[in-house]
């Protein structure tokens, strides 16, 4: 561990003498990463950076791209959300970054994106997150609240037969929006109101006992009962011991998360968790040959066979391979070039298939169901059956119901209105 | 006349001045003149940064006015900084009009995909810029002047004082944080468009907002400076190093303090109102502890009591973190950390302190 | 497990040989012929199913093991809940490992025969679904209700009155008469007229609602739910209506005492963050922002001693009280004798110095452990609740942290009425000057009062890692929280501590379903500045002229 | 109290906004002769009595000497009349019509109550001249403050002022250079610029040299008549020196008073006192 942070140190203090003598900036591609190095985010992101460094390192060893090397440029955002747009300034204005790969949570790309859209850079963001948004210069290849969340409600609805639905999430955008979208999605598959139980925490939440024991109330009705979780970063861990003390087997009220992935539970003991779920488009535990070249390399570049790979990675993975492809495709690294190269560029994912870029800016993804095993680790327990396309406005909230995004030209916009044909909230000329 | 007086014993503060008139000048003109690429050339970035900075400078001014000259270290100045951002925040909000993802007119995207149907209240008002001007100011004063009038009148002081500053920005914190509150959550206030008509992405829009912030820090430090050589701000230096004393002699301490923290709290909320626009978001990270106790160490590493001096520390300090979290982000954190302990151990009168007593030793004025 | 029989044993083996023959010839494809052809030895087809990936296969097998009810089937269904059950990959062979993790004593697990020492990486783990694990469960109790162990029987019947069905109800009803235990009969008594409610006639009925008033098992209070909807019956119905009365306020009162418990729980995780502040703060003066990651090094401490000792967690965790109190004292000391020392007198400063501490001591266990958080397992004692009745249980670890809460405060407050430290701190805290001149060495009292007070924090953070994160950020989670509970309470006063962390935890706990927790802490805090506003000294002020100024 | 009466006390518009009541310009009525009563005083901590139905009644322009044993409750009279402590029971009253009790600290030193503290208590980071001007009579609401420029009677008068306490040398110097004797100077002078009716000193010639102590006894006879000055001070040679009447306290409240001479012949203050 210790080594490993020396040798970035020593990555990023070479690059920042790079950065000032500027002499080799024209025979590299920079490729900026946007990832916060320490502060509350530090504990997600700093992975991703690394899986960063380690993509550039295998692209470079394979001869580079267009001939030149490229050359990551790390910053640290500290966790501050306005930094995170300075920095994306200092990454595209002071650098020259061909692309930025970066950020975790939905404020600080909310912070980025106006950066990104006024200096025309290309962002790549490699989280699940709410939707309700297509930016001309993002491309978002983690999943749409349809890419995760609905197939997970319908997974336990059809399979599991669950009727009533506890929806539970840490207080912020991301949870708001996918329970919204997921109460408007289950009123219309006919579940009451009395049979939805709604409930926000704030960040780091730590003490469950009261909200657990509801659960645990609202699930003794003999209807079968299931959590649908939200709940983000360190909030999980005392919530899940909390699940498990109070005795709240997942055979009684499964609790499917969608933001708790190998990385979280490395640091859970996850005994008292076997057999809760968590949807996303990837799992460690997925038998396919790009997987397992992929965890070798990622356990050799890091030094440590204990470290796990997640489903954040695997969307870096996918985005950056798609820029590649659509940087050698349009044969320059210019944005406005690479935006039209890369919608249709389709690139092997690490579950056995491939994404599509789609003009919306999504991507089309596999959706998995995995059950918690005593390792850590989860066994896929359901998958859909063909990949399922990113929707960036959803269809279950009034206010996006009428929206799409197509930056294909003619229509070339991200929120169109097909109701009023406008097209509006774009900040670019 | 007066502003001359004022300054004729203050070399520090003529020089500050001096500088900043300097940059608000010349930094307009590097950005403009020489094309891009040129060695003098100063970015659109550069420009940004160094408003962001000013807009630190003179949040600073106001922690060290009331920290430095009457003793109230507060924990909770960021409170009073975000609140002013908040009210700018919330009229750049409402100029974007229906130029919002969902082309509600009335609602910002937030509230229309959190289906609140009417604008709450206290929104209300905020398209103007004089109500939101007002604002800047009223919603931070008025929140100093409630927690002052309360604790003064209780003496809570020293520790007790800072520790429920703490809590206050605490609370808050988490009350902006709650979606509920109207305020857009976590994700707070962004993607604004126009300032005054002025468009927010545009570089003179920029360079304008440097000037502004520039203007204000140079107003606001000679107000402060104002303060600080009248009556008053001797009083209330007797208050911070005895306050029976100025009690029995027949000053209302109490008074005196809620005045000078009010008015403090006011030049935060400026700050604050000119930050939000500079970085394009304002959201309940503001309200942090952690960020009250930063803009503290500002003032420390600079020099308490010393107005020109908390102004330079912030400076020195946010370029350092600009600095090393670009090239060396493992190690940033524990350069601030030693920087608090050393500052505080070695240098309890700050950098300007360390330079004064290097320069005049023994000399009289404090 | 049973010991097997030689007889027994040798039956198996020659199955066994039977079933290598077959194997020799046939492929995995035709595996439900096979146990057509084969129906004798459901065993065997249950281990064949087994080896397929496929979930529906394993559900057949588990339903196999349950119809087969042998000692043998039962063991391996028990395994199988347990994650012991593996195929060996050089011949598919099921194995069942020991009941120790690590240990090397793997059997087969249809013969029972040893196989010695099996490596991690020569056998494939029987993964588990939920539905799977539901399905074990029920055949376990349905096993067990001939158990000849009376509390194995009880267990039984409980777990199946959970999730009643038809055909574990005509179980229940054919043993009824053999049980000769009356607690067990009346449990049975209990799934029966639940049955009834929905199938008997009208006096069935009656009865069944009879039997049933005062029970305060979910399943009765659904059936007889569901029961008052169906029936047409007015004078039933209003029956019905006043057994659900009696059970509501029964429950009332359960989620009152259950409220109550919370609030205890919360209330000892605030005292046990805030007691070491009290020690520093309180006693000294000394504004200790590093506080927070003092209990985070007693949590990393924690994590360390298990790391060490993989087998023992519970006597890891045990140990790592006196390891995190030794280890955070030593730190405290260090920040003491390293910068406190010459801030004496400003308190104000002591706060941003140790800001700063706090910051690198983050970052240093931030470059050590990585910025991730750690896992800290819960020893299987202080794991799950205890259960006083179906409606109220209190967890064991809340339990153990609130008695663990106590005893700290307990012998903290031995250590500074009776020990000659106490007596040493209490002086110099009272007056410096004095102490001195009556030969207290105020420097070292003021080192190891400090250590004292970080090391309670270290103790602190042990507790802690059994609730919540173990990682660089835990500190700055309590940090705010210790402070208010500290200056509620009165500084300098333990008592105070401890009661108003006990207080502040109920009050939160009672405001949080009225106001959701995000409301009900914001709550709290405004309180508590108003409060101070009203007595600045807090609840429990020291009084007199020494504590002012 | 009916609710009603509770609701009036709390809205009461002097209570509740204490900064928007009148006080300044109150002249304190000495139409009677005595400038302090203090009648049937109690206070007490922690269970402590630190004074026990005190009465107490100075006359105006009168230099009264307290004296006492240590715990006797001479500081704690001096806390009660300034509004630092407030009793459990009893009244304190300046002249005929200001009722001490109502009053906050800087309340009555408008009123016109200086005083010095046992410790020597000045504006360390001032210079002497800052420290004479804040102390001066005057204005004290915020904005007057903050506006407030020195006219040249008011800097006659400091200057005035600094030759008394003999400090002119040390005019522009920050007060917290100055020697012990020299802050006790300092110390009264900020009374004298306070131009107070009654000034407490307590224990003023502690720490002087004996010919401090000279000058200071000199100072506050002098001030007598004009003003009423009331002292509290250990040493015997400086109170028969300065004193006229003389007030023993005991255990909190009057044991004896009269002339010096009185006073110690007096077999219960002996007892209690000078017999130790």
């Amino acid at each position: 561990m210790k080594t490993s942070y020396l040798k970035s140190s020593l990555v990023s203090m070479a690059i920042a003498l790079a950065g000032m003598s500027g002499a080799q900036a024209a025979e590299t591609i920079k490729v900026g990463i946007l990832h916060s190095l320490s502060g509350t985010m530090a504990i997600s992101e700093t992975t991703l950076k690394d899986t960063m460094l380690m993509l550039i390192d295998e692209q470079n060893k394979k001869g580079g791209l267009l001939g030149m090397q490229l050359e990551p440029v790390v910053v640290d955002p500290a966790s501050n959300w306005p930094l995170f747009a300075e920095k994306a300034r200092e990454l595209l204005s002071q650098e020259k970054v061909a692309a930025i790969f970066g950020n975790w949570t939905s404020v600080s790309r909310k912070s980025v994106l106006p950066v990104v859209e006024e200096l025309n850079g290309l962002l790549f963001y490699p989280v699940q997150y709410e939707g309700e948004e297509s930016s001309k210069n993002v491309f978002y290849t983690g999943a749409a609240p349809n890419q995760q969340a609905i197939p997970a409600v319908d997974y336990l609805m059809n399979d599991i037969g669950v009727k009533r639905w506890v929806l539970a999430g840490t207080d912020y955008v991301y949870p708001r929006t996918t329970n919204k979208i997921l109460e408007a999605y289950l009123k219309a598959k006919g579940v009451a109101d009395k049979d939805i139980m709604i409930n926000y925490t704030p960040f780091g939440h730590s003490d469950w006992q009261s909200i657990v024991s509801e659960i645990k109330k609202f699930g003794s009705t003999g209807v079968k009962t299931a959590v649908v979780s939200t709940i983000n970063g360190d909030a999980n861990v005392p919530f899940y011991k909390e699940l498990g003390n109070q005795g709240l087997s997942a055979e009684d009220i499964p609790v499917v998360a969608f933001s708790v992935g190998e990385e979280e539970l490395s640091g859970i003991d996850t005994k008292p968790l076997v057999g809760h779920l968590a949807a996303w488009n990837y799992f460690m535990s997925v038998d396919a040959e790009a997987n397992s070249g992929f965890i070798d390399a990622w356990k050799s570049f890091i030094k440590n066979d204990k470290r796990v790979t997640n489903d954040p990675m695997e969307a870096h993975y996918i985005g950056f391979n798609m820029w590649v492809k659509a940087v050698e495709k349009a044969g320059t690294t210019d944005s406005d070039a690479v935006q039209q190269a890369i919608i249709g560029v389709s690139v092997p994912n690490l579950t056995g298939g491939y994404s599509a870029m789609l003009p919306n800016h999504h991507v089309t993804k596999p959706v998995l169901i995995g059950e918690i095993q005593e390792n850590g680790q989860f066994e896929v327990v359901w998958q859909t059956s063909g990949l399922v396309a990113g929707d960036a406005w959803s269809d279950f909230l009034p206010g996006s119901k009428d929206i799409i995004a197509d930056w294909r030209a003619p229509l070339a916009c991200g929120n169109y209105n097909v109701k009023t044909a406008k097209c509006s909230g774009q900040n670019y000329e | 006349m007066g502003l001359l007086n004022l300054l004729k014993q203050d070399r520090g503060g003529q020089l500050f001045l001096g500088l900043l008139a300097l940059a608000a000048v010349l930094v307009p003109l590097l950005n403009l003149l020489p094309p891009e690429g040129h060695a003098l050339h100063l970015s659109t970035y550069t420009v940004t940064l160094l408003g962001k900075y000013l807009a630190f400078a003179l949040l600073a001014i106001a922690v060290d006015l009331a920290w430095g000259y009457l003793g109230i270290l507060s924990l909770g100045h960021g409170a009073f900084f975000a609140l002013g951002g908040y009210a700018m925040g919330m009229y750049l909000m409402r100029q974007i009009g229906d130029r919002g993802v969902y082309g509600d007119p009335l609602l910002p995207d937030f509230m229309v995909f959190l289906n609140w149907d009417a604008l709450p209240w206290f929104w209300y008002g905020f398209d103007m810029f004089w109500f939101a001007a007002l604002m800047v100011m009223l919603a931070p004063g008025l929140l100093a002047f409630l927690f002052g009038w309360l604790a003064f009148r209780s003496r809570v002081t020293g520790v007790y004082l800072s520790i429920m500053t703490q809590a206050l920005t605490y609370a808050l914190m988490l009350a902006f944080f709650r979606n509920e509150m109207g305020f857009g959550g976590n994700n707070g206030l962004t993607d604004f468009k126009e300032l005054l008509g002025f468009d927010l992405q545009a570089d003179s829009t920029r360079i304008g907002l440097f000037v502004v912030t520039a203007l204000m820090l140079a107003l606001g430090y000679i107000v402060c400076r104002a303060i600080v050589q009248s009556r008053l701000g001797r009083v209330a230096v007797a208050i911070r190093d005895a306050e029976d004393r100025a009690r029995f002699v027949g000053y209302r301490v109490e008074h005196v303090k809620l005045a000078i923290f009010t008015f403090s709290a006011v030049l935060a909320g400026i700050a604050g109102a000119l930050y939000v626009p500079q970085v394009g978001i304002i959201n309940p990270g503001e309200f942090s502890p952690l960020n009250s106790i930063e803009i503290v160490i500002w003032v420390a590493v600079g020099g308490r009591g010393t107005l020109y001096g908390a102004a330079a520390g912030a400076l020195m300090v946010n370029y350092g973190k600009t600095y090393l979290t670009g090239a060396l982000p493992e190690v940033w954190l524990f350069a601030l950390g030693a920087l608090f302990v050393l500052v505080t151990i070695l240098l309890p009168r700050g950098l300007i302190g360390l330079m004064k007593t290097r320069s005049k030793k023994g000399g009289a004025a404090a | 497990m049973k010991p097997y029989n030689p007889e027994q044993i040798s039956r198996h083996m020659s199955r066994l040989l039977n079933w290598i023959l077959l194997l020799a010839c046939l492929t995995a494809g035709q595996l439900p012929a096979l146990y057509a052809a084969e129906s004798d030895t459901p065993l065997h087809a249950a281990a064949e199913l087994f080896k397929s990936k496929k979930f529906d296969q394993k559900y057949q097998a588990i339903q196999l093991l349950a119809s087969d009810g042998s000692e043998q089937a039962r063991a391996i269904l028990v395994a199988l809940m347990d994650s012991r059950l593996y195929t060996l990959k050089r011949d598919q062979r099921l194995i069942m490992l020991g009941r120790r993790s690590g240990s090397p004593d793997a059997v087969d697990a249809i013969t029972g025969e040893s196989v010695g020492n099996v490596a991690r990486g020569a056998m494939n783990k029987i993964t588990l679904n939920n539905r799977m694990r539901s399905q074990i469960r029920n055949a376990l109790a349905m096993l067990d209700l001939r158990n000849p162990d009376k509390t194995k029987r009880l267990a039984a019947v409980n777990q199946l009155l959970d999730r009643p069905d038809a055909a574990s109800a005509a179980l229940i009803q054919s043993l009824l008469e053999q049980e000769s235990d009356g607690q067990i009969r009346e449990a049975m008594e209990i799934v029966i007229a639940l049955g009834k409610l929905s199938s008997g006639d009208k006096t069935e009925r009656l009865a069944a609602v009879e039997l049933l008033d005062g029970n305060i098992h979910p399943a009765v209070r659904n059936g007889l739910l569901k029961l008052q909807q169906s029936t047409s019956d007015e004078a039933f119905a209003a029956e019905i209506k006043q057994v659900l009365d009696n059970i509501k306020a029964t429950l009332q009162l359960y989620s009152l005492v259950e409220n109550i418990f919370f609030g205890l729980s919360l209330g000892s995780v605030l005292v046990l963050a805030a007691i070491g502040l009290a020690i520093t703060f309180g006693v000294m003066g000394v504004i200790n922002m590093a506080h927070g990651e003092l209990i985070m090094l007693g949590a990393y401490a924690t994590y360390v001693m298990q790391l060490l000792m993989p087998e023992h967690i519970g006597a890891a965790l045990l140990l790592s009280i006196p390891v995190a109190f030794v280890i955070s004292g030593l730190v405290g000391i260090g920040i003491e004798r390293g910068v406190i020392r010459f801030l004496y007198g400003r308190s104000l400063e002591t706060l941003l110095a140790t800001f700063g501490i706090s910051l690198i001591l983050q970052q240093t266990v931030r470059s050590i452990f990585s910025p991730l958080n750690r896992s800290v397992e819960a020893p299987s004692w202080m794991s799950g609740s205890w259960e006083i009745n179906s409606a109220l249980s209190l967890t064991l670890n809340r339990l153990y942290i609130i008695a663990f809460c106590l005893l700290v405060f307990a012998a903290l407050f031995l250590v500074l009425k009776k020990t000659s430290l106490g007596l040493q701190v209490r002086a110099v805290s009272q007056n410096r000057a004095m102490a001195r001149a009556m030969g207290v060495r105020s420097e070292w009292v003021d080192a190891m009062t400090f250590g004292l007070g970080s090391g309670i924090a270290g103790v602190a953070g042990v507790a802690l890692s059994q609730l919540t994160n173990v990682g660089p950020n835990l500190g700055q989670s309590y940090i705010i929280d210790s402070f208010m509970v500290v200056v509620f309470g009165g500084v300098g006063n333990l008592w105070g501590t401890l009661v108003s962390g006990m207080g502040l935890g109920i009050a939160n706990k009672f405001l949080e379903p009225w106001s959701g927790a995000v409301l009900a802490k914001i709550l709290v805090l405004v309180f508590i500045i108003l409060f101070i506003q009203k007595r600045p000294r807090g609840l429990f002020p020291q009084k007199g002229r020494a504590a002012e100024g | 109290m009916n609710s009603l009466d509770n609701l009036r006390t709390v809205m009461r518009r002097d209570r509740v906004f204490d900064f928007m009541l009148q006080t300044t310009g109150l002249e304190v009525d000495l139409s009677h002769g005595t400038i302090l009563y203090l009648e049937d005083i109690s206070v007490s901590f922690d269970g402590f009595r630190a004074i026990n139905d005190l009465n107490l009644y100075i006359d105006a322009g009168e230099l009264r000497c307290i004296i006492g044993p240590n715990g006797a409750g001479k500081t704690t009279m001096m806390d009660i009349i300034t509004g630092k402590t407030r009793p459990d029971k009893g009244s304190a009253h300046f002249g005929q019509n200001i009722n001490l009790l109502q009053l906050s600290e800087p309340e009555i030193a408008q009123a016109g109550i200086g005083r010095k503290f046992q410790k020597p208590t000045v504006f360390e980071y001032h210079t002497v001249f800052e420290n004479l001007e804040l102390s001066m009579a005057g204005e004290r609401r915020i904005w007057p403050t903050l506006t407030a420029q020195l006219d040249g009677v008011q800097r006659q008068r400091i200057d005035e002022v600094l030759e008394i306490i003999a400090l002119q040398a040390h005019r522009d110097r920050n007060a917290g250079a100055l020697s012990h004797g020299q802050k006790q100077w300092l110390e009264i002078g900020m009374l004298l610029m306070q131009n107070p009716k009654l000034l407490l000193v307590d224990e003023p010639v502690a720490g002087m040299t004996h010919q401090e102590m000279e000058r200071t006894a000199e100072l506050l006879t002098a001030l007598a008549g004009d003003h009423t000055v009331v002292v509290v001070e250990h040493d015997m040679d400086f109170i028969r020196s300065i004193a006229r009447k003389v007030t023993v306290l005991h255990q909190g409240s009057v044991l004896a008073e009269g002339s010096m001479d009185e006073i110690q012949n007096d077999p219960r203050v002996v007892e209690v006192y000078l017999g130790e």
